[in-house]
Parts: structure tokens; C-alpha cells; sequence
């Protein structure tokens, strides 16, 4: 069916399904905006069509060959150009999964709200552009769409808390820095390779500006991932930002984004070989990122939060692995991806559904809701456990795959993965203990009767992506299947579908799993409550002065940003007035004293008059004495 | 003969311009001022120009000179502009000794440098032009500019001697 | 070119002269009542003749149109004739404009003295004519005195204290100005035995193999002074801010607008383009170093000034700077800024005159310090004001931007970039008293005084938007006039 | 005649800085007037000579002539503006015209 789909649209009228996968989310987000704000289910009813359009699109893509078009626009070798190959055909079916899935819970989660359609209209206009950045088959083409997405997320950002635009402008101002470097790195890379098209750069080598156009890709691919330190605005739009914006955007389509422009950059752009010094700077920054982020996400008492932490410590093994430049750690780092947007997709929406339900997502105010809720609580426990990497949870092969490489490239990044793991299971075991077990505590303004489980369309897409945690876990093969082609030559035959191949490894990430549990419970036993299971961790002396720190925003880059921008406006403001002072004072006193004494200089009398011609005259004859 | 007479002309002139500039009297200065006219066409009839003489004779000697004293004569001054004699005087007294030592400058510069006038006259130019025919034909734009500037005089005239009715 | 073509050139000498006669023959009460049109009449005729004299320039494609003697006793090739080239056309054509604004807003100026103002004026005009028109430096002079004599009786026309000031300081100034290039003629003629413009091209060349080289220096020196002083440069310029401000609104649309460009600058552009095409560096230097002068000096004072015509007096000396700077080149592109500017300086300076009359004889006042908030009343006047100062300040789409930009493009292609840069530094002191003014007159809060002003009469409206038309259409139409210049090889 | 030619321009120049020198140091408008006319008369002076010179008698003549009218028309008119400086005055001090300035 969808080949004949594919054919149909492909053939004979000449319109390509490329840019169709473009157009058609844009167009239905204009009809969507048009529609009057009374008839929600109209606008829900379009929304979710366009998204089940795009699905449809997608799918037939993904059946379909590799294609190009090209259509010449302006000169310098910027062409209109899309290309769907084997990598892209997948990643914008992935993200045209999650957009289904998502808009199908938003529908029912969005109920209600007054800004409902705006949000409908930013999720479509995002969802093209998302496939505009991963069809692109040009640097100029793909940053048009990847700056129109920094549109649509300042507009995401900020509908939710249109009087409190703090957060839209430090996602806008993060996101911002890591287009520009994205830019420049773009264009360094164009210089470079002396085109344009994404599939002519191959393997530039790393000298000279090829390194600093790397490494600004790089940045700009890792800032759209929400890597540090472009990271800092997450957790802070997970507390304001309407939360299917969360599920889609930071956790699933700009990650995917991020990671997929990363892959190209070190997989085919550039000449990224293992053990090299840009080698270990990504990975270090993956490495940093994945400890700090979690660390801090152990000490959150919000569960939006929390998950938002999760999301940015997840894009550090993605990095790492990625990083690595081995196969197996290209691998590990795909599959991790597509697995992290699957769990934390599936987490992000019970969070979704406790605030829906409970109305906050405080953990001090609220426990026990697994009795209310229990088909939530049992998803939300499938995606806990595949993020901490339990067998045989998907989290858990992908994270084994990375740890593997890990170790081959230093044990030092093997020991900071390892203690991520741990960190991450520990914090998902106070969460899920906090939230869903242990006594009922209900916000003063629910009752108890009240409490439910919620509506079937919020449901059916967590339950989707928790059997998908089990499936890619059990079945990894699958998913591996269509990942590793993309590797080509570098895999070497080499197949990490199955059960990991090193046991040792899998014995190590168990007993760090085992240990986070007898962490848990010797906290639990210490303070008796569940969210209270890692304060030994956080009230650790010399951490604690640490965490305090952090959680006021000291170690915040936007911060020190800011503080060195407040600091270079303070600076140009000086200059003003000085420049001011010129102008305002100096000049016109200058001037007013020059005007004095040349109307003195006119006095009125004849006399005077001629006594300056005779000097004018005394003038032009020493001139023609001096000159000749 | 003639340089003599030149020389003594020159003289007479620079003198009595000199007079004229020191002299306190406004009605002497514009007679000194006729001396120098009538020096002036002496010099002017010696350097082949009797036409020139002439009118320099009639014009500037004489109706420049009517001229002056008719003004002079309208305009009784009660108080001096220029002070009394003797502070006209002071004032006037560097005078002399400026052209002395201007004169001398330009003397010893003429001697030092060798500077000559090199005269370029031949007989051939002085020959063909007589005076009508250069006058009347070759410098035809001219007389038409000396007809239009005695139209402005006589319109000067009639706007600034008219006397004014008093409203 | 038809014969007869060349006959009818002798309108510019004719028409006023004509006027002339037949005002003195109609009687008073006639001539007093149809004076003021005749004289506009004049200046439409002459501007009419040298449009199409120019076009007949081009169309035949030669380079100057020359008159037959006046009269012939017998026919001499030393004959003083009138030669009309495209730079004579274009200064006759600025003369017939000036004249046209200063005769059509003259009605409510000049009231009783119509007569005598009208036949000095066709006395000026005359003189000014034959300024453009003459091939001799010799005429050069009488005409110029032509044109002084008149401009002197007129700027003290009214007899009142402050015209009679500014007529005798100018003519002081005027008459050494006289003697000086008088001097520097016979200096000339000594070397050369003649005073026409082509027989005196020769001594640019190669001064130094003339009879009398150290004379043609003292000649050099009298000839800059002279021109220098009729022309206003710093620190020769004393008289004109004076006889600016005294003179009659009609008078000073004319001094301002034309006469000292013509007496001035016109004769400069002539004589060193004739005299010193491509040789002396010392006179350009001189020259250059005036005109720097002078565009500081008239920026600066003018930005001090109260009264509107002195204001533009400085202004005038400024511009006249540019134009002068343009000359001292000595390149081609010089020359077309400097013939440019020149033209569009009439224009612009003479709107901004006639807008000071407007405003003047609407308020009663000529101190811009004590007005305001005009510019509801009398729009149209506050309109031709924006539009003349920013084409005097040189913005783009207007006509000075052009003269501007040429003249400041030749000086640094000869000069370097520190003296354009200089003189277009004197250009936002030029914004800057332009700006003054505007704001002084035209903007800010309204004087309860003038609560009950209205526009300007008829002439002067008509007057300020034809004038505003031209400042505009010249900056549009630029290309196209410039390729005419070409096409004749006038520059 | 070389002596007499070097005698005619030096006193062509002094009589000019005489000119000059009295315009200057007089207030008298009178003076002034007689003062412009002295320069004049050098200036006629030279061109004589350059006529005598180059033995363009004939041209010159003309030259002087003209220029003659011109001075005669010029002090005319500036002895006209004097006499009306009197009468609104009743002096002809040319250190009181002094109320255009600035």
C-alpha cells in the first residue's frame, strides 16, 4: 500500500513526496491556526490527521529507494535540495511516530487550555521544519530549517507564560548561540569542502580549519541536543512550558535532530578518527554532561524536573558513545537515542498525566498515586527501568553497547558511565517511590474520589511506547537491523545485535543496579520516606555547598553569559556617555567658542576687513614664495 | 628729455599721492589727488597714450575732482572722523618711512636679482593699430559696457542725489 | 546651426537693455505698474533662450555659439566677440532663474521704488550677461564692475542705514578687488599682449618662457586676491555676510543666488580653466587652501548666527568653498562638481532666500532665535526649506548630492583623503546650522505671536515649489545632464 | 630706458601701499574715496606701461579709457552712498558703520 502510495505521488505529476513531507505539515498548521477557537475538536481533529498524514508520508518513505531533488535556486551553490537515504528515511519516520504518539495524548492533555491552538499550530510548523532539517541535502537548507525551529521553540516556550518570557528568551538566546556557531561551522565546512551538498562532503581532514569547523558543528549539532552547556533552559521550561512540548521537542525531536546531525558531522563530514584529541573532547563533554546532569537530577523534588535532567544526562551517553568514533560506540549511541526518545517520550507523558490528574508534579505533595493509577505506574515503572538499563529493557542493551566502547577508549569515561548508571537508577527508584508508592498524599485541592486514571487517548500512547521499551529490548535486533547498515564499510561485519557479548560488563551494570537499590533502601530505612532515599547523597558534606550552588543557578552558563553580557553593556554604556560627553559637551562648546570668535572676527568694521585681506593676501604670497 | 621729464613726473605723482593720504584737509587731499591725475596724463601722453591722456586730464583731474569737492561741499562735518590734525597726523606719519623702506627693499631687490622688464614692442604692432580702429572695432563689448555703466551711473545718481521727501 | 540662430543670442544682451528703454519711455506711472512683470518677464525669456541654446548646442554638436561684432566698420580678427559655450548657457540660465524668483516675490518687497529697482536690475543682469558671454578678460572686468556698481546701488536702495553700510563696505572691498585684478591684467599683458581667453591659454603652459616670468607671478598673486575678494573666500569674505544682511529681500535673493557667483566664481572657473588648465600646482594650492578655508570658516559661523540672511551669508561663503575646491583640482570631474554645484547652489541658495524673505515678510522678524513652529502655517515654505538645505547638506536623491560627491571624488583623487575627508566633515556642520534653522523657524512649539500667520503670497509659493522642482528633478534627472556636458566637452 | 621702466613699477607698488595704507588708517569716507582712487591711479600707471611694453598703444588706450569711466562711475556712486550716510547720520565716520557684525 505504501509503495503504491510512494509511486503514486512520485510519478507522472512530478511532485516529489520530499517536499510534500514539508509542505503538507506547514499548510495544515495554517488551515489549523484558522480555525475558530470554539470548535476545539475540529482543530484536535485536524492536528491529529496531520500528524497520522505525515506518518503515512513518512512510512512510504521509508519503504521507498533513495531519492534526491534539486531544484536550482540561488547562486553559490545553494540549491533547494532534499535527499531521503537509508539514516534520514528512518529518523523521520521515528519522529513521525512520536509526533503521532504525542499529538494524540496533547489532544486530550491540551483540553481546556486557552492556547491550545497556538500550540497546534508551533507542534506542525515544527514538525515540518524537523522534516525539512533531516531531508536536507544542503548546509544552507538544513540551517534555514534548523533556525526556523528556534522560531517554533521560543513560540512553544513562551505560550504557556506569555508574562513571564525569562525562559522563551533563554531558550532563544542558548539555542541562538549554538546556531550561530552552527553557522559558522557551516560555513567553514562549505569553504572547505568547496560545496554545499551534504552527500558530496566527505571526510575533510582535521587541520587547521577543518578543526574549528568541527568543532562549531559539533557545538551546534550537541547545543540542539541540549548537551552542556547549552542545557541550562530545560529544566526550566519543564516547569513552565506546556508539557507535551516537553515530551516532543527537548526529549524526543530536538535530540533526534541533534544526534542525527552529530552522526553525519563525525561520521561522514569529517575525518573523525578513534583516539584522536577531538575524540576526547566529545567525549568528555559527553561524559561531563551525563554526571553533572544526573547528579543534579538526583536532587530534584519535581518530577517535570527531574525528567528534564534525565533528558540532558541521556544526550551525554548518546555523546559519549557517539563520540568514541568506534562502531560499536556509533551504534550504542543511535540505538541509545531512539531509545531514549521512546522511555523518556513515555516518561515525560506520566508526568504528563500525574499533573493532569493530581495537578502538580511537587513530589512533597503528592505519593501513593499508583493506587489511582496504576496502568500510569506501570508504564511509568517499564520506561524507569529501561532508563536505568535493566535487562532486558532496551535502555539497557544500548547503554551496554556504549559502555563497551567506553572502556575500550579509557576507563575513565567507562568509570563516569558506570556512575551515571548508578545515579540514574537511584534517582528513578526515589522518583517512582516518591510518586507512585508509599502512602497517599494528595494536593489539599483533590480529593480522594476524585483521583482517576486518566482518558484512554493519554493512555494509548504510553502504553505504545512502554511495549516499545520491551520490544526494541527484547527484539534489539530489529532496530539494529536498520541501524547498522548505516555504518557501511566502518562496521566491519561486525553485529551487536543480541545479548551483550561481554558478560563481565553486563555483571558490572548489575551490580550497580543492585547497589543503587541498596542505596535506596538504606536511605528509605534512614529517613522513612521515599523522596528523602538520596539525601545522604545530597547532604554529603563539601557536595552540599555543591548542590546549593547549583541549584542557584551559579554554575548556570546562560548565567555567566549573561553576567560577562551585563558586563560588556555596563562597558559600552561607559563608552556612550563618553561618546555622548563629546558630543553633548565638548563639541557644542567647541563649536560655540569657535562661532564666538569668528563673529568677533567679523566686527563690523571696514578696517578690519581689509587688515584680513592683506593678511589673506600676505598668505597667498608666502604660499607661492614656499611653493615654487 | 623725456625721462627726465618722466622721472620728475613719477616723483610729483608718488608725492602727491603721498600729500594726499596726509594731508588732514579733505579738500586739499582731493586736490593732491588732481596733482597725481594731472602728473599721471603728463606720463600717460609720454607712453604713447594721448587719448588716454586726455581723459585722464579731463575725467580724473577735472570731473573727479568736481566731483569731490560738490560732496565735500554737501556734507559740513561738525565732528571729525578722523580726529584732529595732529592725531591724523601720528597716525599717518609712518607712512613716509613705510615707502622709504619699502622703496629700498625693492630697489636692492631689483639690484640684487638683475630683474629687468623686457620689452617686447616692434615696429610691425605699432604700425598697423591707430587707436579708432582698435577702439571702435576690436573692443566693441567695451563700449558697450561703458554705455551700460553710464546707464547705472545715471540710475545711481537719480536714486542716491534725489532728495528725499521726508515722510 | 543656422545663421540667424547666433543673431538671436543677442537676446541677453537685448531684453534688458530693451526694458530699459521702453520703462524710461512709457512714463512713470506705466513703467512703475508693469516694472516688476516685465522683469519676470526678462527671466523667463532668458531662461527659455539658453534651454534651447543648449539644446541646439547638443543637437549640432559643437562646442560654443560666437557673435559677429556689433557693428562693423571693419571686419578685425582681434575683434572683442561674445562666445556662448554649455558653462556660459548654464550660468545664464542660473541668472534667468534667479532673476525670475527675485522679480516674482519683488511685488510686496519693494513697493514704490519699482521703477529704479527694475532698470538696476536689467543694469546687474546686463553685467552679469555679459559676464558669461565675454571672450576677453579685459571685458570680463567691465562687466564685472557693471555688475558691482548696480549690486552696490541696489543693496542701498531703500537709503537707510544698514543698506547704505553693507553697499559701501561692499564696494570698498569691491573696488580694491577691482584695482588688484586690474593689476594682475596688466601684468598678464605685459607677457602676452593680449587679454582674450585663447591668447592667454598660452601662458599656462610654460610661464616660465615668457618675457616677464616674475611679473605673471605678482600677477598670479593680485589675480587670486582680486577674485578671492569678489568671490568671498576666507579670509577675504568680510563684506559678504554684511551685504547680505542688509540688503533688500529681492536684492539679497539676487546677491545670494547669483551675482557673487558670477562676479566670483564664475570668473574664477573661466580664468583657471582658461589660464592654468593643467599647469600651476601653486595657484591650485592656493586656491584649494582658500576654498578649505572658506568651507570651515562659512560652516562654522553660520552655526552662530541669529539672523536668517546672515546665516545664509556664511552658508553662501561655505558653498562657495565647495565649488572653489571643485575648480582647484583641476581635473574634469572637478570642473563638472564645481560647474554642478555652481548650478545647483543657485538653486538651492536661492530658495532658502526666498524663503527668508517669505518668512520675513510674513513675522515682521529676520532673528530665528525668536520664531517657532512655523512650519503648520506656512507648509509649503517649511517644505522648500527641507528639501534646499538637504540638497545643500548633499543627501542622495537631491541635486547637491551629486555636485557633492563629485567634487569630494576629485579632490580625493588629486588631493588625497585627508582634505575630503575634511571637506566632508564640513558637511555635518553644514546639516548642523541647516538643521538649526529648520528647527528654529520651522519646528518645535508655536510662537504665540504668530498664532495668526499664514502662508506666503502667491509669487512666493510658486516661487519656492518651481525652485524645490528643479533642486529635485536636476538630482533625478542627474545622468542625463551629465551626459549632455559630456557630449559637449565643456569639461 | 631699463632704469625708468624699474622706476615706473616701483612707484606703480608705492602708490599702491599708499592707497592701501590710507584706506586703512582713515576713517573719513571722503579719504577713503580718494584713497581707492589713488590705487587706481597706479593701476592706470601699469597698464600704460604694459601698452608701452608690448607697443599695444592702441589697445591700452582703449583699456584706460574705459577703465577711466568705470572709476568715474564707481566714485560717483561712492560718493552718492557717503552723502546719504551723512544726511541719515550727519557725519561720514566710517568707524560708526558697525551695526552689521557677528
Amino acid at each position: 500500500m505504501f509503495n503504491a502510495l510512494n509511486s503514486l505521488i512520485t510519478s507522472g505529476s512530478g511532485v516529489n513526496l520530499l517536499i510534500i513531507m514539508i509542505i503538507v505539515p506547514a499548510l495544515l498548521a495554517l488551515i489549523t491556526i484558522i480555525i475558530p477557537k470554539r470548535s476545539y475538536f475540529g482543530r484536535a481533529i485536524l492536528f491529529l490527521i496531520a500528524t497520522v498524514v505525515n506518518l503515512l508520508f513518512a512510512i512510504s518513505l521509508f519503504v521507498g529507494e533513495e531519492m534526491t531533488m534539486l531544484i536550482p535556486w540561488a547562486d553559490f551553490g545553494i540549491n533547494l535540495s532534499l535527499r531521503v537515504y537509508d539514516f534520514s528515511q528512518f529518523m523521520v519516520l521515528a519522529a513521525a511516530c512520536f509526533a503521532f504518539l504525542v499529538a494524540l495524548y496533547s489532544i486530550s492533555f491540551m483540553r481546556n487550555k486557552s492556547y491550545s491552538g497556538k500550540f497546534f499550530f508551533y507542534y506542525l510548523i515544527t514538525l515540518a521544519l524537523v522534516n525539512g532539517a533531516l531531508l536536507a541535502n544542503n548546509l544552507v537548507v538544513m540551517l534555514f530549517f534548523w533556525e526556523g525551529l528556534l522560531v517554533t521553540l521560543f513560540g512553544m516556550t513562551i505560550i504557556g507564560n506569555a508574562k513571564r518570557p525569562a525562559v522563551a528568551m533563554k531558550a532563544l538566546i542558548l539555542n541562538g548561540v549554538a546556531d550561530l556557531l552552527l553557522m559558522f561551522g557551516i560555513a567553514i565546512t562549505a569553504m572547505q569542502a568547496g560545496t554545499m551538498a551534504m552527500d558530496m562532503i566527505v571526510d575533510i581532514p582535521m587541520e587547521g580549519l577543518g578543526i574549528v569547523g568541527f568543532v562549531c558543528m559539533m557545538l551546534g549539532a550537541i547545543g540542539k541536543a541540549g548537551s552542556m552547556p547549552f542545557h541550562s533552559w530545560i529544566p526550566d521550561a519543564a516547569e513552565q512550558a506546556p508539557l507535551p512540548f516537553m515530551a516532543i521537542l527537548p526529549a524526543a525531536l530536538e535530540k533526534m535532530l541533534g544526534i542525527y546531525l552529530l552522526v553525519r558531522v563525525c561520521l561522514t563530514f569529517y575525518d573523525f578518527t578513534p583516539g584522536s584529541t577531538l575524540s576526547i573532547v566529545v567525549m568528555a563533554i559527553g561524559a561531563i554532561t551525563l554526571v553533572l546532569a544526573v547528579a543534579m537530577a538526583l536532587i530534584q523534588k519535581d518530577m517535570k524536573k527531574l525528567l528534564s535532567y534525565h533528558a540532558i544526562s541521556q544526550v551525554g551517553y548518546m555523546i559519549l558513545g557517539i563520540g568514541t568514533a568506534l562502531p560499536v560506540g556509533i551504534v550504542g549511541g543511535i540505538f541509545h537515542m531512539i531509545n531514549h526518545v521512546i522511555y523518556k517520550c513515555c516518561l515525560f507523558l506520566t508526568a504528563g498525566s500525574v499533573e493532569k490528574q493530581a495537578g502538580t508534579t511537587d513530589l512533597n505533595k503528592i505519593s501513593g498515586l499508583g493506587r489511582f493509577m496504576p496502568i500510569t505506574a506501570i508504564c511509568f515503572i517499564i520506561a524507569a527501568l529501561s532508563i536505568s538499563g535493566v535487562p532486558p529493557f532496551n535502555g539497557f542493551f544500548s547503554k551496554e553497547l556504549i559502555f563497551d566502547a567506553a572502556l575500550e577508549s579509557g576507563v575513565i569515561f567507562y568509570i563516569a558511565a558506570i556512575l551515571g548508571a548508578f545515579l540514574t537508577a537511584a534517582s528513578f527508584l526515589k522518583l517512582g517511590h516518591a510518586a507512585f508508592f508509599g502512602p497517599v498524599k494528595l494536593p489539599e485541592d483533590v480529593r480522594e474520589k476524585d483521583m482517576m486514571e486518566a482518558p484512554g487517548a493519554m493512555l494509548l500512547p504510553m502504553i505504545v511506547l512502554a511495549a516499545f521499551c520491551i520490544f526494541f529490548g527484547v527484539g534489539n535486533a530489529i532496530p539494529l537491523s536498520i541501524i547498522q547498515p548505516l555504518l557501511g564499510d566502518a562496521l566491519g561485519g561486525a553485529n551487536f545485535a543480541g545479548w551483550p557479548h561481554s558478560t563481565v560488563l553486563v555483571l558490572i551494570s548489575i551490580g550497580v543496579l543492585l547497589l543503587a537499590v541498596l542505596n535506596h533502601y538504606l536511605g528509605y530505612r534512614r529517613t522513612g520516606e521515599g523522596i528523602k532515599a538520596v539525601d545522604h547523597i545530597h547532604y554529603l558534606p563539601g557536595l552540599h555547598q555543591v548542590y546549593n550552588c547549583a541549584e542557584k543557578h551559579y554554575f548556570d552558563p546562560y548565567n555567566i553569559l549573561m553576567l560577562l553580557f551585563k558586563f560588556i553593556s555596563y562597558l559600552c554604556f561607559a563608552i556612550d556617555r563618553c561618546i555622548n560627553w563629546i558630543y553633548d559637551v565638548l563639541f557644542v562648546k567647541t563649536i560655540q567658542g569657535a562661532t564666538t570668535a569668528m563673529k568677533n572676527f567679523n566686527s563690523g568694521s571696514t578696517s578690519r576687513y581689509i587688515a584680513w585681506m592683506f593678511t589673506g593676501m600676505a598668505f597667498v604670497l608666502m604660499m607661492f614664495i614656499l611653493l615654487l | 628729455m623725456q625721462t627726465v621729464i618722466m622721472f620728475i613726473c613719477l616723483a610729483v605723482m608718488l608725492i602727491a599721492s603721498v600729500a594726499a593720504a596726509m594731508l588732514w584737509s579733505r579738500i586739499t587731499a582731493a586736490m593732491c589727488l588732481a596733482l597725481t591725475s594731472v602728473s599721471l596724463a603728463v606720463i600717460l601722453f609720454i607712453l604713447h597714450a594721448p587719448w588716454a591722456a586726455l581723459f585722464e586730464l579731463s575725467v580724473c583731474a577735472g570731473l573727479v575732482t568736481v566731483i569731490f569737492a560738490s560732496t565735500i561741499s554737501m556734507t559740513r562735518e561738525y565732528r571729525q572722523p578722523d580726529g584732529t590734525p595732529s592725531e591724523y597726523h601720528v597716525r599717518f606719519a609712518p607712512l613716509p618711512f613705510i615707502l622709504i623702506l619699502v622703496g629700498v627693499v625693492l630697489v636692492a631687490v631689483v639690484l640684487i636679482s638683475g630683474f629687468d622688464v623686457n620689452i617686447t614692442a616692434t615696429e610691425s604692432t605699432t604700425a598697423v593699430d591707430t587707436f579708432k580702429e582698435v577702439f571702435w572695432n576690436t573692443r566693441q563689448a567695451d563700449i558697450l559696457g561703458q554705455i551700460i555703466i553710464i546707464l547705472a551711473g545715471a540710475f545711481a545718481v537719480a536714486i542716491l542725489f534725489k532728495e528725499s521727501t521726508k515722510e | 546651426m543656422p545663421a540667424y540662430f547666433a543673431t538671436s543670442m543677442y537676446a541677453f544682451m537685448g531684453a534688458p537693455l530693451l526694458v530699459i528703454l521702453v520703462l524710461t519711455l512709457a512714463g512713470r506711472k506705466l513703467a512703475e505698474k508693469w516694472a516688476l512683470t516685465v522683469g519676470y518677464i526678462v527671466g523667463i525669456i532668458q531662461m527659455l533662450t539658453s534651454i534651447i541654446a543648449i539644446i541646439l548646442l547638443w543637437q549640432y554638436n559643437k562646442a560654443s555659439i560666437t557673435f559677429s561684432q556689433f557693428w562693423s566698420i571693419q571686419a578685425n580678427d582681434g575683434a572683442a566677440y561674445f562666445s556662448a559655450d554649455v558653462f556660459s548657457l548654464i550660468a545664464l540660465f542660473c541668472i534667468g532663474m534667479v532673476t525670475f524668483a527675485a522679480f516674482y516675490t519683488a511685488k510686496t518687497m519693494i513697493g514704490k521704488k519699482a521703477f529704479q529697482f527694475t532698470n538696476l536690475m536689467m543694469v546687474m543682469i546686463l553685467g552679469m550677461n555679459g559676464l558669461a558671454l565675454v571672450t576677453d578678460l579685459f571685458s570680463l572686468y567691465v562687466f564685472l564692475e557693471i555688475t558691482g556698481v548696480s549690486s552696490y546701488v541696489l543693496i542701498s536702495i531703500n537709503r537707510d542705514n544698514k543698506g547704505l553700510e553693507g553697499g559701501f563696505k561692499y564696494l570698498i572691498m569691491s573696488a580694491i578687488a577691482s584695482a588688484f585684478i586690474l593689476v594682475s591684467l596688466a601684468l598678464i599683458f605685459i607677457n602676452t599682449g593680449s587679454l582674450r581667453y585663447e591668447d592667454i591659454s598660452a601662458i599656462s603652459s610654460s610661464w616660465m618662457e615668457l618675457s616677464n616670468p616674475i611679473l605673471i607671478l605678482v600677477a598670479f598673486v593680485f589675480l587670486i586676491c582680486g577674485f578671492s575678494i569678489k568671490s568671498g573666500l576666507v579670509p577675504f569674505h568680510g563684506w559678504l555676510p554684511d551685504a547680505y544682511q542688509s540688503a533688500p529681500a529681492p536684492v539679497s535673493i539676487m546677491l545670494g543666488g547669483i551675482v557673487t557667483k558670477m562676479v566670483g566664481v564664475y570668473a574664477i572657473i573661466r580664468i583657471v580653466s582658461n589660464l592654468l588648465v593643467e599647469s600651476d600646482t601653486v595657484v591650485n594650492t592656493c586656491f584649494m587652501v582658500l576654498a578649505l578655508m572658506s568651507i570651515i570658516y562659512g560652516a562654522v559661523a553660520a552655526a552662530g548666527q541669529k539672523d536668517f540672511k546672515r546665516l545664509l551669508g556664511y552658508s553662501s561663503i561655505s558653498q562657495i568653498g565647495y565649488i572653489i575646491l571643485g575648480v582647484s583640482t583641476g581635473n574634469i570631474l572637478g570642473y563638472i562638481g564645481a560647474i554642478f554645484h555652481f548650478f545647483n547652489h543657485a538653486t538651492f541658495k536661492t530658495t532658502l532666500f526666498v524663503n527668508s524673505a517669505a518668512v520675513e515678510q510674513q513675522t515682521g522678524l529676520s532673528d530665528i532665535t525668536k520664531m517657532g513652529g512655523l512650519h503648520k502655517q506656512m507648509p509649503i515654505t517649511g517644505t522648500s526649506n527641507i528639501i534646499a538645505f538637504l540638497s545643500a547638506v548633499g543627501i542622495p536623491p537631491l541635486a547637491g548630492f551629486w555636485s557633492k560627491l563629485f567634487i569630494i571624488i576629485a579632490v580625493w583623487q588629486t588631493n588625497g583623503a585627508i582634505i575630503a575627508s575634511i571637506a566632508l566633515v564640513a558637511s555635518i556642520f553644514t546639516a548642523v546650522y541647516f538643521l538649526r534653522i529648520q528647527k528654529n523657524i520651522f519646528f518645535g512649539p508655536v510662537n504665540e505671536k504668530f498664532a495668526d500667520i499664514k502662508e506666503a503670497v502667491k509669487g512666493f509659493k510658486l516661487t519656492e515649489i518651481a525652485l524645490s522642482v528643479i533642486t529635485i528633478g536636476c538630482g533625478l534627472l542627474f545622468p542625463v545632464l551629465l551626459l549632455l556636458l559630456q557630449a559637449q566637452g565643456i569639461v | 630706458m631699463s632704469i625708468l621702466n624699474i622706476a615706473i613699477l616701483i612707484t606703480a607698488a608705492l602708490l599702491i601701499l599708499t592707497g592701501l595704507y590710507m584706506l586703512i588708517n582713515t576713517h573719513n569716507m571722503i579719504k577713503i574715496i580718494i584713497a581707492i582712487e589713488i590705487v587706481v591711479k597706479a593701476v592706470t600707471l601699469i597698464l600704460a606701461f604694459a601698452g608701452y611694453v608690448t607697443g599695444q598703444y592702441a589697445v591700452v588706450e582703449a583699456f584706460i579709457i574705459t577703465m577711466i569711466v568705470i572709476e568715474v562711475v564707481v566714485a560717483v556712486v561712492a560718493a552718492g552712498i557717503a552723502v546719504n550716510v551723512y544726511k541719515n547720520k550727519g557725519n561720514m565716520d566710517v568707524s560708526e558703520l558697525k551695526k552689521l557684525k557677528g
